[in-house]
């Protein structure tokens, strides 16, 4: 079966040249006044100190945005990690907030990890990063000091899935989150910034920046620069993420991993209807059939549409991504959702 | 063996009773909203073809001598269809009223109908079906088919009421024209000639 | 500045449904050089009188359905230029006009246009005419012969291998023939190098997969193995039967229509399998030439039920795990 | 809203002739299919045929009361199988006479003359009369029935014949040049039926649309667009071969709503 398991798409990763530029920096002085206690030079690493200095520092996960303190604490009841993996997988495309901070702040990341490593001892700990990177200009190291880094492969949406994948056993931390961490333990400091990619072809020079929490959205557009007006301007992904209407009021958040600003050609407008070319069950990745979906949904079908499965939709929009038609398909599909009650109230009428 | 499943074959595929003879019981309609239903009627208008055939065989062949055969045909026919169903709604009714429970409301739809005396009369017509065998198959390959066409029907009522079609065309016409592009690929079979 | 933002996803990918159908439009342009090669100027004439056709039906259909006249649809001409070259050379041009407007008129237009039709608009529109006028579509004239527009009774009609096959007769081509093409025939149907060719495109293009063609030939070539007639062999047989009638034209270009094939991989699979085995049954038992194509049309039918049970079978599967997580949990 | 009604004509009519144009037995309930598809090849047969209906129709419909009084309650089943064996009987006489008439006719009709006797449009308009306790009310109920059926029977028969013989009640018709066999065959029944049954659709559509549109363009009349609103919505929940009903209802929401912003 595994031949026609086609589930998911490879997306043109267009990370260059953000990924390849230097870490640039736009920060506030204001968060740097506040200090936490470093760790002493023989001092014990536990996992209680670690817990402390998390919470202490207020580092964020930026994978999820749940503050690291309350995931270790989370593995204070259970048994050890059978590993510790220091993500760094940015799937999507023009996104790399993860990939290139490990890359040029490698020597704090693998501070990080090492001090979660003695912590929690695990059998194993490496950094994971996306394999289908294979054509950019910058290769990603084998090994940062003693830490192997993985290539995971996989089709989009991938993260959650290969975690899901590796285990139950495993702790998953993002390589900021370790930057930020290791940074506590050394200088004291307290988390006050985050790593955003800032891209999308209407950026002059697109390009990974350590941002203020806080700063509006626009003061990173100018400082990367607008070639043109985008029609379409988004945080964390250009596929699933958050639509941003005004840039002056939108703010960095800890777990804001991208701001993508773009313009799109006219030819990427609907300009047909569905001709059902199928290529949307092959990369749907829950194994549904958006197609029939869609029209369901569109006809307002309501128990065609639940037989079809719309409950277990998570939204990709893979689908959408892939029709030759241009049409909305997930967007459709996931407003329906929302609008329908799940599934006790949809006997037959 | 070879010779009864040719005839069987015959009649399910090239003179489908549905498609190539456009006979029809209950209401197409009505039919074809769910699997559990075609499944009871076809079931049992199979079994009333298969006990009816070999019956209806013996009676044609003794009528076939008289003079009035041309009036009484029919007539005879349908009087073998109504003995029995009423032989068969009163043995239900009384032995096995689970049985009854369930298909009771079916049987007179299924037992009298274009379908099963439209078959008879076709055997009685047809010069090649010339022993009880062949009457047998016939009409068994006559009621599968009839069922396998409602289903196929059914399987593609959800694909016609996913298509963008306009509102005039939506619901039964739409399914008399996909009945009808079926019966013509069908025609491969039989080549150009008009049914009796 | 105020962006209003388009629904997600905001990147797409480079694929557009006008080229899809161009594609297979592009792909059709060759076997209709053999045409003119081989019929002269006529063939050419008859392909564009019926795209003509077909065009003028779509537009007139979609202007009935309320969706106005979309210029960009190319699947009319592919549906026109299927059925031109199914045809002899010597057809009267208003039989393939007539088989077009049929495609189009009661095939796509009721069920709502491009992409939404059950069957196979070509196919059902060569069913039609081939009932109709079935006399007239079984005799072909000699390649190598250009043909004038105006055909009268002195061209001579032959017979195809196809015919002669039925018949219980062993056509006598010699291999180097078959392979030009150059035996009477339908005008695009009898290059299988020139369509071979082309199907290479449509693969190299991903518009075509693999297996459909592949499962389908592959069944066809199973049967024609065993079942033969005495004088041949196993091989003999199987090239007969693939190139004489016209199943490697229906295999590249009718089959893998994406309308009318069902939607998941094993799916496809299924109903490549099923078209191979009844369209071998239509040759044995059929009544009419053409076979590949009725039982194109009658495996249409069966299209949404294979996805279907496939789809039945994904979801039971589905299940299971996720009854299985929640035991582990 | 009384007024409205009456002053409404395309509804009173469609009332009055309910059977023939709305909820027409072969158009909309798909009674009858056989003889339509397959049978009805010339306008000689589709008036044969409409005979044989009428003549199988008004009798069972007249007789079947009477009888069923006089049946127990406990054999109320033998309903249905004495309809056909009457009928049976009716085909007898009726063949006779259509015989007469044209003999060539009741070969190419063949074995679908003795299914008369069985053929659904018997058993639905035995089951729409069978409450009716007014013989008159009930003759009138059949006439329209039948009239709806006969209808579609000749336009069918007069197509078939037009295009597959080329003549017209037998007559050669000079300018018909192309003949089609193909359109004999019962594929094309379907397909001409399906047509006819969605021109029937649409045109009832057309004129609801003019009615609304015309409502529209005649000032503040906002209670008659409700009214005509609810006309639609009704006519659409009478015939139960639309689409699944929540479609419908849905959609007849969203229309209202649009209509009385």
């Amino acid at each position: 079966m595994k031949l026609w398991n086609t589930k998911g798409i490879i997306l043109e990763q267009k990370k260059e040249p953000a990924l390849s530029r230097d870490l640039q920096q736009l920060l506030t002085e204001q968060g740097e006044s506040a200090k936490v206690e470093t760790l002493a030079e023989n001092e014990e690493v536990t996992l209680d100190r670690l817990i402390r200095l998390c919470n202490e520092a207020s580092i964020v996960d930026e994978r999820d945005g749940e503050p690291l303190g309350d995931i270790l604490m989370g593995w204070k009841l259970r048994a050890a990690p059978k590993l510790i993996v220091g993500d760094a997988v940015d799937d999507e495309p023009y996104v790399s907030n993860q990939t290139n901070p490990l890359m040029k702040q490698s020597a704090d990341a693998a501070y990080g990890l090492r001090l979660l490593q003695t912590a929690l001892k695990p059998q194993k700990a490496y950094f994971a990063v996306y394999r289908e990177m294979h054509y950019l200009n910058s290769r990603v190291p084998t090994k940062i000091e003693e830490f192997v880094v993985r290539k995971m492969g996989g089709k989009y949406p991938m993260e959650r899935r290969a975690f899901s994948r590796l285990g139950d056993d495993v702790l998953a931390v993002g390589v900021g989150a370790l930057i930020h961490l290791a940074r506590a333990a050394k200088e004291g400091r307290v988390q006050s910034s985050c790593f955003v990619t800032v891209a999308g072809n209407c950026i002059g020079t697109p390009c990974n920046m350590e941002v203020t929490i806080g700063t509006p959205v626009s003061a990173l557009l100018e400082h990367c620069g607008l070639i043109t007006d985008p029609t379409s301007l988004s945080l964390n992904s250009a596929m699933v993420g958050k639509a941003v209407e005004d840039p002056e009021q939108t703010l960095i958040q800890a777990n804001t991993s991208a701001v993508i600003a773009i313009r799109e050609a006219k030819k990427n407008l609907r300009h047909m209807d569905c001709i059902g070319c199928s290529r949307c069950v092959e990369v749907c990745p829950e194994g549904l059939n958006p197609m029939e979906l869609y029209r369901a949904t569109s006809t307002n079908r309501r128990q065609t549409a639940f037989e079809l499965g719309l409950e277990r939709c998570i939204g990709c929009a893979a689908c959408s991504y892939i029709c030759p038609s241009r049409l909305e398909l997930s967007h459709l599909i996931r407003e329906k959702q929302e609008k329908w009650p799940k599934g006790e109230h949809c006997h037959d009428r | 063996m070879m010779d009864f499943l040719a005839v069987f074959a015959a009649a399910m595929a090239a003179e489908n009773l549905f498609f190539a003879r456009a006979f029809d019981s209950y209401g197409l309609r009505e039919l074809t909203r769910e699997p559990k239903r075609i499944l009871v009627f076809g079931g049992l208008t199979t079994a009333v073809l298969a006990t009816a055939g070999p019956i209806a065989y013996g009676v044609n062949r003794l009528i076939a001598g008289s003079s009035m055969y041309y009036y009484i045909n029919g007539l005879a026919h349908l009087l073998i269809l109504v003995l029995l169903f009423a032989a068969a709604y009163l043995l239900l009714q009384k032995y096995a009223p689970k049985v009854f429970d369930l298909i009771g409301q079916y049987l007179p739809y299924a037992a009298i109908n274009c379908g099963t005396l439209g078959s008879l009369l076709l055997v009685a017509k047809d010069p090649d079906i010339n022993t009880v065998w062949r009457a047998l198959a016939y009409h068994c390959g006559a009621g599968v088919g009839f069922t396998l066409a409602m289903l196929l029907l059914w399987s593609l009522n959800r694909r016609l009421s996913s298509c963008n079609a306009g509102k005039s065309f939506r619901g039964f016409p739409l399914q008399l024209i996909t009945a009808g592009l079926i019966a013509l690929a069908l025609v491969g079979l039989t080549g150009n000639q008009l049914p009796a | 500045m105020i962006v209003k933002s388009k629904p997600f996803p905001q990147i797409r990918a480079e694929e557009r449904s006008s080229l899809v159908m161009l594609d297979t439009a592009i792909a059709l342009i060759p076997p209709f050089f053999m045409a003119v090669f081989y019929y002269g100027i006529r063939s050419l004439a008859l392909g564009a009188l019926t795209v003509l056709a077909a065009l003028v039906t779509n537009w007139i259909s979609s202007l009935f359905n309320g969706r106005g006249i979309e210029w960009w649809d190319a699947s009319p001409v592919v549906t026109g230029m299927i059925i031109a070259l199914m045809m002899p050379a010597s057809i009267p041009f208003y039989i393939p006009m007539l088989a077009a407007v049929f495609a189009i008129f009661v095939v796509k237009f009721p069920y709502g246009g491009t992409g939404n039709n059950v069957f196979n608009p070509a196919a059902a529109g060569l069913a039609f005419v081939t009932i109709c006028f079935g006399t007239q579509l079984s005799g072909y004239p000699t390649p190598l012969e250009p043909l004038s527009l105006v055909v009268d009774e002195t061209v001579k009609l032959v017979q195809g291998p196809a015919a002669i096959l039925k018949m219980g007769a062993i056509p006598t081509i010699s291999t180097e023939q078959l392979a030009l093409g150059n035996f009477a025939g339908p005008m695009g149907t009898t290059n299988i190098l020139v369509i071979a060719a082309c199907l290479v495109y449509l693969l190299v293009r991903k518009n075509v997969k693999w297996y459909v063609p592949a499962a389908y030939l592959g069944t066809v070539c199973v049967f024609a193995s065993r079942i033969h007639h005495e004088d041949i062999g196993a091989m003999e047989s199987i090239i007969l039967e693939l190139v004489a009638g016209s199943l490697m034209f229906v295999a590249v270009y009718m089959l893998t229509e994406p309308v009318t094939l069902p939607k998941r991989p094993m799916a496809k699979i299924f109903y490549a399998v099923t078209a191979g085995i009844v369209t071998m049954l239509f040759r044995y038992y059929g009544a009419v030439h053409y076979s590949a194509v009725f039982a194109l049309l009658l495996t249409n039918a069966f299209s949404p039920l294979f996805d279907h049970l496939v789809e039945r079978g994904n979801l039971i599967e589905l299940m299971e795990r996720r009854a299985d997580h929640e035991e582990d949990e | 809203m009384k007024k409205m009604s009456k002053r409404n004509y395309y509804r009173r009519f469609l009332s009055v002739t309910k059977g023939i144009f709305l909820k027409n037995p072969v158009l909309t309930m798909g009674f009858a299919v056989p003889f339509v598809v397959v049978a009805t090849t010339s306008l000689q047969t589709a008036v044969g045929l409409s005979i044989g209906l009428l003549l199988t129709l008004v009798p069972v419909g007249l007789i079947m009361p009477l009888l069923m009084a006089k049946i127990p309650q406990d054999f109320q089943w033998v309903d249905y199988p004495l309809c056909a064996l009457i009928a049976a009987f009716f085909v007898l006489p009726t063949r006779v006479i259509v015989g007469n008439i044209s003999p060539a006719l009741m070969d190419s009709v063949g074995v679908y003359f003795s299914l008369l006797c069985v053929s659904t449009l018997l058993f639905a308009a035995r089951g729409k009369t069978r409450k009716e306790p007014d013989l008159a009310k009930v003759l009138l109920e059949l006439v329209k029935i039948w009239i709806g059926a006969a209808m579609v029977l000749l336009l069918v028969g007069v197509v078939r014949e037009i295009f597959g013989y080329g003549t017209l009640w037998g007559k050669a018709l000079p300018w018909v040049k192309l003949r089609f066999s193909g359109v004999m065959v019962s594929a094309f029944g379907f397909i001409l039926l399906g047509f006819v049954a969605a021109l029937g659709k649409k045109i009832h559509r057309t004129i609801l649309a003019a009615q609304i549109w015309t409502a529209r363009n005649r000032g503040p009349i906002k209670e008659k667009l409700i009214e005509l609103a609810h006309k639609m919505r009704e006519d659409e929940e009478e015939t139960p071969e639309e689409l699944p009903k929540e479609t419908v209802e849905e959609t007849s929401k969203e229309n209202q709503g649009k209509e009385q912003e």
